[in-house]
């Protein structure tokens, strides 16, 4: 189960190091969606186990020694990701439109709001 | 009877009449040892009341591009504030209005009669007002800090572990040992509030927002008549609740009766007006504004922190 | 009145839900759903209050009926007690009055239905956030509030930089929202529930370091929502940009959401403010975003933008009264808590009018507003005097609080550090006084620049919202004791014992939340007004005697104000030491320039710390974030 | 009022005008001689400070205003505008010969004549380069004036 954690985190690192470096907004939005995968990645891993099943029984029926996954954490996921994907939506509306005002996609030329 | 007393304190003693006495009487003494000083004959005492009556007396013109509301609200309200804040003095050991944190009050309340000067000044529409302004809030800026750390030293002294902020405890620690100024630790925080004193009231050294020289009377460019007395006569009531101030904080000589004590206040009073407004009046020119500032927040607060740190250490 | 509080939050989603159907029709009809859609929740809010607020008695809602069993919660709840409501009846009101200002400052724009739908979603996900008792549901919560308010910040997109000001609230305000999620995540796995009230019950005991790295994980997630240090570039840009019952619902509403979800997560859930590293934090944190984003705010050239650094700044405040973890602390937080949602809109609908009737909100090119627009300047006034702390009005009896708290933590714990933090409270304090005047000259007073000739006062339906608030400024100004014991110390004492929380979260018992109970220093007597009364007897009585008052006669019909002014007749001319007035406006950014001259390298240092790149304002984050991090490991 | 509290106020300030004279000096294009001897008199050697005399920055806050030098083409305006924005009950003190005869620059293209042309003069102090003493004694004529005057101004 630790390899699913690492992964995660690594995946979280690798989506915030593709935020402050890459100096194009698509990248940055992808960034952004990299880091999403890594958090839905560790809140799946937290709830699973390796010999787990998943927990669906009819009434009366549970042999004893079943061992069951832990279905919040999946809850919270389904969440988690439609929330990304909103949130890349909106990010790539914004992206089209600055596309359209500023006329570069560089984060270096759009910074009329500084000071 | 409490309430008659109240009434009669407000008005009487430490109260309006007593205020506009004395303020009267230290900004025609300051005026006249600073003449002494240049060894000139100087005005007469009452210049200071002469000065204000011949304001009232002429005509007050409002000008075009001035809000003309705001124009003649804010020297009302700045000479009120300057008021109530003397009633909080104690005179003597009895002050007008009581209010177990009123160091904080005064605070606040000098702090509001300078910003009616800036909303006065800001009001009246002049360019000349708009420097004016722009130093009187730099001046601010630079005061505020070590006031506070001598009002937070002096409180830290007299709260006897549990720090205080009214005067009325203050003027208990010191009827019970001494007055401030004979304990060294504080002597740092003693100059710091005579350096605060001048810059506060825009006495010569400091008055860089009326710098008649520089941008034609500063703040008050645009004032005349009436408007013009009452900041004339905020200048001198500021000019007594200050030093009255350093005299409550610092040389609270309390003796047996009442009338020893209001004698001996009111030499202090004249006493720290001579060191802190005078002295730096014939001696300096005026400062630059951002020597002001500079002054201000390296020397006078390093004065203040020092003795704070020394407090705090339980010295 | 169990239901109290999933009624008031559905009627604002259902509102928007009815708006975006019904509300295209016609003007009219739009603003009534939405008025009786804010004034539904507001009712809802205000009829808990004497129970919750009076009573001590905790409300709590199980969506579901899933009733916790066996002191185990599985179902989300709602919880209600006095600090949620307090922070409630901040939303609601705030909601109400700048819903009532969008009527008439949102007309002459387009799509108007979406602005109210996002609207009424944007309030409904903060009212959400502050009544629920369910971390991941905070969470989803939280992520509405961003989604909705970056589109509510780019809705007017022809602004220049508004997108921009959008797209990087988005990008760094979901770094806040992962670092969020990954701590309510870590605080699952440790404790396997997500209820406020049973992780309250079990942290104290599960004190691993997983708890702790979730503990800073939450900590800067809730720091990002209320634009703390590293993030204010964020507020700067929202607010510049946004509609001005936007940047009032922002500064006003979502700041406070942050500082509610740090009061939760310190006070109730993780309860460690008593330790000393932990207060070092906050505090610190408060101290540091308040010092930084006031010398920003001071020569800033876009009214709005000033505006946006101080709101951060007295939210700083709140930060600092919080950290110090006293009763009267934690009150004097709340109090300013709400002062500030006050008298912060009143100043942000000041500067929609002025943007509604000048177009603009450069400094330099505004100037003699007072003449044209009388009533928004004595708005404007009253909002600057109660920022600034001027006695009379509301934040002088809240900064007061914050100062006797710092003050007498430092003499109780002896401990010079709460001594710094005092001091620069109150260089603060002048500093947001100086930036104030900067704005009353360069701004509404001094001479008439050629952009506000034109320029009339603006219509009722945007002057109604703003005295309603400049009342409020001042009426709570004149009330500290009687509103502290009615409100505050409720509130306090709710988040001070997280005791009664659990138990009635959990086993439903109906133990009362006793108030908190700390010694508060009056800062008012009526006595006072006796004098100011004598004081202005004997100023009329001199008045009469004295010289005649000459006012100039109104500029005839023809003229413009500069014109050409024969030297006879310049006796109402401004003193140009002889010389003809021509339009010289002193004001923006030639002020204050002896402070100015002193700090300039560190002006210049945080002027290009701001960069506008949203790669740097990333770095800031995921910087705080590893510090944050570390600093939790080592300490708490 | 009670026991003519009003009229005793009004005798102060009518008093208080003669004792408190606030001096605001306009160059009309002097050759700075005047300037020099205004300025030395109010230097502590003559200190006309005992007459209750200060310099002002600005003309609304002038009682008693000195003219020096002969009204040159360029400050005629200027002097003009200054005059109309001093508050009343103000007296002119025209200060050396310049002011009030152009004297040695008489009839010259760049003169525009006497002070009295364009305001009625109250004190004149004669000389080329009038001695201090001079000066003080035309502030003290003017200070009474300035009574007179104040008392005028109740009807």
């Amino acid at each position: 189960m630790t390899f699913n954690y690492f992964v995660s985190f690594f995946f979280i690192v690798l989506g915030l190091f593709c935020i402050i470096t890459r100096h194009n907004l698509f990248k940055v939005v992808i960034g952004m969606s990299v880091v999403d995968y890594g958090t839905n990645l560790l809140i799946v891993s937290i709830g699973a186990s390796n010999k787990g099943t998943a927990p669906i029984y009819a009434e009366g029926e549970i042999l004893p020694g079943t061992w069951f996954v832990d279905p919040i954490p999946q809850a919270l996921t389904l969440t988690s990701i439609v929330i990304g994907a909103c949130i890349t939506a909106m990010a790539l509306s914004l992206v089209i439109k600055i596309y359209h005002r500023y006329g570069t996609l560089d984060t270096r030329e759009i910074r009329r709001l500084h000071g | 009877m409490t309430f008659i007393q109240t009434i009669l304190n407000i008005l009487l003693l430490p109260g309006l009449a007593f205020t506009l006495i004395a303020s009267i009487w230290l900004a025609g003494v300051d005026r006249v040892l600073v003449a002494r000083m240049q060894r000139r004959v100087g005005p007469s005492l009452l210049q200071p009341l002469y000065d204000v009556l011949k304001c009232l007396g002429k005509e007050t013109i409002i000008p075009r591009k001035a809000n003309e509301k705001v124009f003649l609200l804010a020297p009302v309200v700045g000479l009120a504030s300057v008021l109530v804040t003397a009633m909080f003095l104690p005179v003597g050991g009895v002050s007008a209005l009581k209010v177990n944190s009123d160091m904080v009050v005064i605070l606040y309340l000098l702090t509001l009669a300078s910003v009616t000067l800036i909303v006065g000044a800001s009001a009246s529409g002049s360019p000349f007002a708009g420097v004016g302004l722009s130093r009187e809030m730099v001046a601010m800026i630079s005061y505020e800090l070590p006031l506070v750390l001598v009002m937070l030293t002096v409180g830290r002294v007299c709260g006897k572990g549990l720090a205080t902020f009214s005067l009325s405890t203050v003027t208990a620690y010191q009827a019970a040992n001494g007055p401030l100024l004979l304990n060294p630790v504080l002597w740092p925080a003693a100059i710091a509030m005579l350096f605060v004193i001048p810059c506060e009231v825009g006495q010569h050294p400091f008055d860089i927002d009326e710098a008649e020289t520089e941008i034609c009377e500063g703040v008050l460019a645009e004032y005349s008549g009436r408007p013009l007395a009452q900041f004339k006569m905020m200048h001198n009531v500021k000019m007594y609740v200050m030093s009255g101030l350093f005299c409550a904080m610092f040389l609270n000589i309390s003796t047996g009766f009442i009338l020893a004590d209001i004698l001996i206040y009111c030499v202090a009073c004249t006493l720290v007006t001579f060191v802190s407004m005078s002295v730096p009046h014939a001696v300096t020119a005026r400062f630059r504004v951002e020597q002001v500032f500079k002054f201000y927040w390296t020397v006078v607060t390093g004065c203040a922190a020092l003795s704070l740190i020394l407090v705090w250490i339980g010295l | 009145m169990e239901n109290f509080p999933i009624l008031a939050i559905m009627t604002l989603f259902m509102g928007a839900f009815i708006n975006s159907l019904a509300g295209r029709r016609s003007y009219k009809a739009r603003c009534a759903i939405v008025f009786t859609t804010m004034a539904i929740s507001l009712i809802l809010v205000l009829a808990m209050v004497p129970s919750v607020m009076g009573g001590g008695e905790i409300v709590c809602y199980w969506m579901g009926g899933w009733a916790p069993e066996a002191d185990w919660a599985y179902g989300i709840g709602l919880e209600v007690d006095a600090l949620s409501l307090f922070f409630g009846l901040i939303v609601t009101i705030a909601v109400m009055i700048s819903g009532v200002y969008s009527f008439t400052y949102m007309k002459h724009d387009d799509s108007q239905v979406n602005f109210y739908t996002l609207f009424l979603m944007l309030a409904g996900s903060v009212l959400g956030l502050v009544l629920s008792g369910d971390l991941f549901n905070i969470f989803v919560m939280v992520e509405i509030m961003t989604f909705t308010a970056v589109a509510l910040t780019a809705f007017r997109n022809d602004t220049e930089g508004a997108l921009e000001g959008a797209f990087k609230y988005l990008v760094v305000g979901s770094l806040g929202s992962m670092s969020i999620l990954v701590g309510t995540i870590l605080i699952y796995a440790c404790l396997h529930t997500l209820n406020l009230a049973q992780i309250a019950q079990m942290a104290i005991h599960a004190r691993n370091p997983v708890m702790v790295i979730a503990f800073g994980f939450l900590f800067v997630g809730f720091c990002t929502k209320a634009f703390m240090f590293p993030f204010q570039p964020l507020a700067a840009d929202a607010h510049a940009v946004a509609p001005a019952s936007i940047s009032m619902m922002i500064s006003g509403v979502l700041t406070k959401c942050g500082v509610y979800g740090l009061i939760r997560l310190v006070y109730v859930l993780f309860q460690n403010i008593g330790q000393t590293h932990v207060q070092y934090l906050v505090t610190g944190m408060g101290c540091v975003t308040m010092f930084i984003c006031v010398t920003m705010a001071f020569n800033q050239h876009n009214f709005k933008r000033l505006l946006a650094f101080h709101s951060i700044s007295q939210v700083g405040y709140v930060v600092t009264a919080l950290g110090l973890g006293t009763a009267l602390g934690l009150s004097a937080g709340l109090y300013h808590a709400i002062n500030h949602t006050l008298f912060k809109g009143l100043l942000f609908l000041v500067a929609g009018a002025v943007q509604h009737q000048t177009g603009t909100l450069d400094l330099d090119e505004l100037g003699g507003l007072s003449k044209k627009m009388p009533r928004t300047t004595a708005l404007f006034l009253i909002g600057a005097a109660s920022i600034s702390g001027i006695p009379p009005f509301n934040g002088f009896a809240s900064k007061w609080m914050i100062y006797q708290a710092a003050f007498s933590k430092a003499v109780n714990t002896d401990n010079f550090f709460y001594l710094l933090v005092c001091g620069v409270a109150l260089i603060t304090s002048v500093l947001t006084l100086a930036s104030f005047v900067k704005v009353a000259q360069s701004a509404f007073f001094g001479q008439c620049s050629v952009l506000c000739r034109d320029a009339e006062d603006c219509e009722k339906g945007m002057l109604v919202p703003m005295s309603v608030l400049a009342v409020l400024c001042v009426v709570l100004g004149l009330i500290p004791d009687q509103f502290g014991t009615l409100f505050l110390k409720p509130a306090a004492g709710a988040a001070m014992d997280p005791g009664v929380y659990i138990s009635a979260m959990l086993r439903g018992a109906d133990a009362t939340v006793m108030p908190a109970i700390y010694g508060y220093v009056g800062a008012w007597n009526p006595v006072f007004f006796i004098v100011l009364l004598l004081i202005v007897t004997v100023g009329v009585t001199i008045y009469s005697v004295s010289a005649p008052l000459r006012r100039p006669e109104p500029l005839a019909e023809g003229d413009v104000e500069d014109e050409h002014v024969l030297p006879e007749n310049a006796k109402y001319e401004p003193f140009f030491s002889g010389e003809e007035s021509v339009h010289s406006h002193v004001g923006g950014s030639d002020l204050f320039w002896g402070f100015k001259e002193n700090w300039k390298k560190y002006f210049s240092f945080w002027h290009d710390w701001h960069s506008g790149i949203v790669n740097d304002y990333e770095l800031y984050g995921v910087v705080f974030l590893a510090a944050a991090l570390i600093y939790c490991m080592l300490f708490v | 009022m009670l026991f003519n509290l009003d009229k005793k106020i009004t005798e102060a300030i009518d008093d208080a005008a003669s004792k408190s004279l606030w001096l605001y000096h306009i160059n009309a294009g002097s050759c700075n001689g005047c300037d020099i001897e205004i300025v030395a008199a109010l230097t502590p050697r003559y200190d006309a400070e005992r007459l209750g005399c200060k310099l002002t920055g600005s003309p609304r806050q002038a009682d008693i205003v000195l003219v020096s030098g002969p009204v040159t083409l360029q400050s005629r305006d200027r002097l003009i505008r200054t005059l109309a924005q001093v508050p009343e009950p103000y007296c002119l003190v025209t200060v050396g010969s310049c002011p009030c005869s152009g004297n040695v620059f008489k009839g010259s293209y760049a003169i525009c004549g006497p002070v009295d042309k364009y305001r009625h003069v109250d004190v004149s102090v004669a000389g080329c380069t009038p001695k201090p003493e001079a000066i003080m004694a035309g502030i003290a004529q003017a200070a009474a004036i300035l009574k007179e005057k104040r008392r005028g101004m109740h009807e």
